[in-house]
């Protein structure tokens, strides 16, 4: 499917295809699988229904219509301001992740349209340092709410993210209120925001842009919550019930307003976007 | 800082000898000088170069003037609310109305504990939902009537725990992150111990930021760091180090405004001085914000906020 | 109302005659007419005088259309929401988008079980406070997107129980009635079935108050005022009565804009009628305050219960 | 204290005092009491510290700036709009309640001085057919709001009151709906509105126009709640915990700010209202 038309990430995307065995072994069923039946299926096992991760452009792919992706995210990549070295440099960290995605970072902001609506869309690559928020992807999750506004398109964020960029350090916590507040913006001029949380949806994007969402939807399988559980087990010892921070235990304390088969999120986000085009605020 | 405690010894000895002195016939005060001199270079020596990690450890002390104090202290006619209207009253998370420099203002703070049972109630300063959720109102009600709000941030972060989770706190934290960027009053923020990452941030949004000087603010704690990305919880002393969280590196980055100073050796040496210095600071501030139009400070907020980050720009490809 | 069973054994025995008729041989039309003609007059005898509290009982029918019914039949696209975002989800509160004619609303319905599970389920239709505070949510989306609000009220009152009273259900509702009184977009709302106190007002305040023929609204249950009142429960069908209730009187008190016919019997009598009389109705009110300039939407909503109340005005002493 | 100056519940008063016989026995620790102390001591127990009920009146007396007090009472009493008639008609329960109380209505609505500072005040009489809010209530409420916000300055509301009026049906339920819009513009017009829960606030009351306060203060030993204990027991057969809707169990879930005791709240009331006093809204 022609949908990606430039950029590196085609050119993993094809590696990846050529790369690998036919076969891949299910984590959950353990089943030999056949790989390009997996992919056909929007990267669920065809034997038992587990959800393997989709990268960002296997998640546009599936959402939106065929041709019309145009990546328009901004040029940027992560700079270094705390010059932070753990086991390596951020530097170097960010390139492996660049040259195993092909992602310059962990999301790709789209434009593109779902059921002939545009949309504008931020897709985030869990792939990529954790699909973790820093500098970068607070500033292009920013940069695509202000291009929907700009369209009056939709603006949905699909999340996948651990948290922070711990090797932005206080830059990566401000995304937090940066995006925040842009979001605040596109809430005043009535731009409809609809986030999708897909695994896992945590940490700093949990507790900001992404629980901010008109309509918030988890997609099944999803990890949603703020605090890790190894954190809460050492700071409090609870024993943690078997469903927590599972989409069933966000839905079942009102956190989302619904969860949707990986199957049916298409088309479940152009039902809402559909509705959403029909509303315009009125002048009075 | 472990030669804090040899400090401690001579300044005890100093207090003997004085006391000594007032006997009859004693005269040592030529000796109590020359030992207040050395005491004196000792401890400039010994501050002098506070290592990150020490900062951390002075920014949690637990002799460290609290939210409350400050609340009893710099303001007058402090006025505690309570209650977040639907879930319970947080001991972690304080608000209030209260007098700076005689005009009023809301406040909110972050409250540790200093006995077990104080930590207990609590929840060793982390606020849960309904403490995030407390603070909503009091942003609420600051801008129905036009309130300055000095927030007060001092936590190791947000509760994390089962009721925490159960009751949204991402969520609640997201909620305040999104008010406190649009509200139409002047906010002052002062990070006076513990910065702790989403949970500080909560009511850490404003207009200006400061920080006492040896206060920290941080995306995680060191020691979470040094679990996370060098798998060593060893190795906290360098994490503390490469997170940049002190003030003087914050201010250095451009993240916050001004680096309230404190005494030689912390606030807990002496709480009457840091009071002055972030009343001082507050009033300074609040006044300044005061005169700004409504419109313009919240507009300048939005741009401070909007603009946080750091990243190189690529030419297209 | 217990003549009720009379017309539905001879309903059946009607049908029976109608089995019959298709055999072969057999014209039984004759006799059918007339016991028909019969079946109709007594079924207009029996309900042409309802006494309130036979109204009370259709309003409480458990083969009623209850607002889901409502939702999937005179609304295109509904799309359920979910969640208050911080306790959890009350199904016995239901908030969703839909389209009414084509054109997007923002809905609210009051949803009661039909099986014991689904009541368990349901709190047999008695929001908590978690259901007030998901419509709030859904009233403030709507306003964001100028959707007109429906609510289809339907329920015997807020949950009262430990769960509610802790969580405030006396200040959501509160909350409630203070949003929906200033909200700018038209709220149209209608009283289903049972209108029950302060649990139905809740979401029951809007520029249209509309009843079913045979829907109930009041201040208290009859039970309830019989109890308390005559403190004795016989006297439910006195308190019925006493408290003007009914569609017919509140319209005539004013209190409620139009009444919408039911078919005979009662709404459990015909579903597709009571939905056509419902969707005629509502899209008309919706489309006559939609054209209405928010401003004046918004004063008119407030001249309304601003006025509500009978009182004598004495000369001043 | 002649800070009554007119009106019908002066003669009751005096006939109160006059009537009585010298001691009364305190319905809590049992013992007789000598009558004067309890009145002047804010009608708590001298020996065991329970508080009686305050009249109207004599809440206000507790409260005002001696001598400050202006009844600025809309002139209505209750109609009788559903010709309600149970045990007795309405009118002439209504006539028993104002013959034994002296009032017109369950509340007073004055203007007074608090530390000095003017406010508006409704204070709600629980003698008066259980404080219920019907029509006069409801209208009385508003109407003192509005003169509050004419003469800018803070609401004070005392609530005492079992809920609705069932005798005037509809027309009660709907003085929930009325007290919150007029609240409502209270709060658009940046007037302080200070509710003070007394025992009791329950029902109809507390779940609109007491629970909307911008402080909410309960009296020590009010009952806070919406549903009663005997609908809540007949309904779910819920064991209730022993401090079910006291002003306890309100703190301890967050509805409300603060519970004072009598003898202070003249003084907190001051101290909060002084503060609203310096703040004022700009324009900007
Ligand atoms: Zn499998
Ligand atoms: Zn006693």
């Amino acid at each position: 499917m022609p949908i990606f038309k430039d950029r590196e990430y085609l050119r993993v995307e094809l590696e990846r295809s050529q790369d690998e065995s036919l076969w891949m072994q299910c984590k959950a069923c353990g089943e030999l699988v056949f790989k390009r039946r997996v992919r056909e299926n929007n990267n669920i096992c065809p034997n038992c229904g587990e959800y393997f991760f989709l990268t960002a452009p296997e998640r546009i792919e599936s959402l939106i219509d065929e041709g019309s992706f145009v990546d328009i995210s901004k040029p940027i990549v992560a700079g270094d301001p705390l010059a932070f070295i753990d086991s390596k440099s951020y530097p170097e960290r960010i390139e492996v992740a660049q040259e195993r995605t092909g992602l310059p970072s962990a999301i790709l902001i789209a434009e593109a349209k779902m059921g002939e609506i545009p949309v504008v869309m931020g897709v985030m690559d869990f792939r990529f340092v954790g699909g973790s928020m820093g500098s970068v992807v607070g500033e292009q999750i920013c940069y695509g709410m202000e291009q929907a506004a700009e369209r009056k398109t939709p603006f949905i964020l699909i999340s996948s993210s651990g948290g922070a960029r711990i090797q932005e350090g206080m830059y990566a916590l401000m995304q937090m209120a940066k995006t925040a507040a842009v979001r605040e913006r596109l809430a005043r001029d009535a731009v409809p925001f609809i986030s999708v949380m897909a695994y896992p949806t945590t940490g700093g994007v949990q507790a900001s842009v992404a629980s901010l969402g008109d309509i918030i939807i988890a997609e099944r399988g999803a990890l949603i919550g703020f605090a890790g559980r190894r954190v809460i087990r050492d700071t409090t010892g609870e024993d943690l019930p078997a469903n927590f921070q599972t989409d069933a235990f966000a839905f079942q304390h009102g956190f989302i307003d619904r969860v949707v088969n990986r199957e049916n999120l298409r088309e479940e986000l152009i039902h809402v976007i559909r509705f959403f085009q029909s509303t315009e605020k009125r002048e009075s | 800082m472990s030669d804090e405690r040899t400090l401690d010894l001579l300044e005890a000895k100093i207090r003997e000898l004085q006391e000594l002195n007032k006997m009859e016939g004693m005269d040592l005060s030529s000796e109590i000088t020359k030992l207040e001199t050395k005491l004196e270079s000792l401890r400039a020596a010994l501050y002098a170069d506070l290592s990150d990690w020490d900062r951390v450890k002075i920014a949690r002390h637990s002799k460290r003037p609290y939210a409350c104090d400050y609340f009893e202290r710099i303001f007058t006619d402090f006025y505690e609310l309570h209650g977040d209207r639907f879930v319970g009253d947080d001991r972690a998370l304080i608000i209030g109305l209260a007098r700076l420099d005689g005009k009023p203002v809301a406040v909110i703070g972050q409250q540790k504990g200093r006995t077990t049972e104080e930590n207990k109630e609590r929840f060793f300063g982390m606020p849960r939902p309904q403490g995030y959720r407390k603070a909503h109102r009091l942003l609420l009600l600051a801008e129905r009537f036009d309130l300055p709000v000095i927030s007060l941030v001092d936590t190791a972060g947000a509760y994390p725990g089962l009721e925490s989770e159960s009751g949204n706190i991402g969520g609640a934290i997201a909620e305040n992150l999104a008010l406190m960027s649009r509200l139409r009053v002047p906010i002052v923020v002062c990070i006076v111990g513990e910065g702790g990452s989403g949970g500080a941030l909560a009511v850490g949004v404003g207009d200006r930021i400061l920080m006492l000087e040896n206060a920290t603010f941080s995306v995680i704690s060191p020691e979470g760091a040094a679990a996370i990305l060098w798998k060593d919880k060893d190795r906290t002393r360098e994490a503390a180090e490469a997170l940049q969280l002190t003030a003087g590196k914050l201010l250095r980055l451009g993240l916050i405004d001004e680096v309230v100073p404190e005494p030689l050796g912390g606030a807990h040496k002496n709480w009457p001085e840091v009071f002055e210095s972030v009343r001082t600071s507050l009033v300074r501030h609040v006044e300044e914000l005061q005169n700004t139009p409504r419109e313009r400070l919240v507009e300048a907020r939005y741009a401070r906020y909007r603009n946080t980050g750091e990243f190189h720009t690529l030419a297209e490809a």
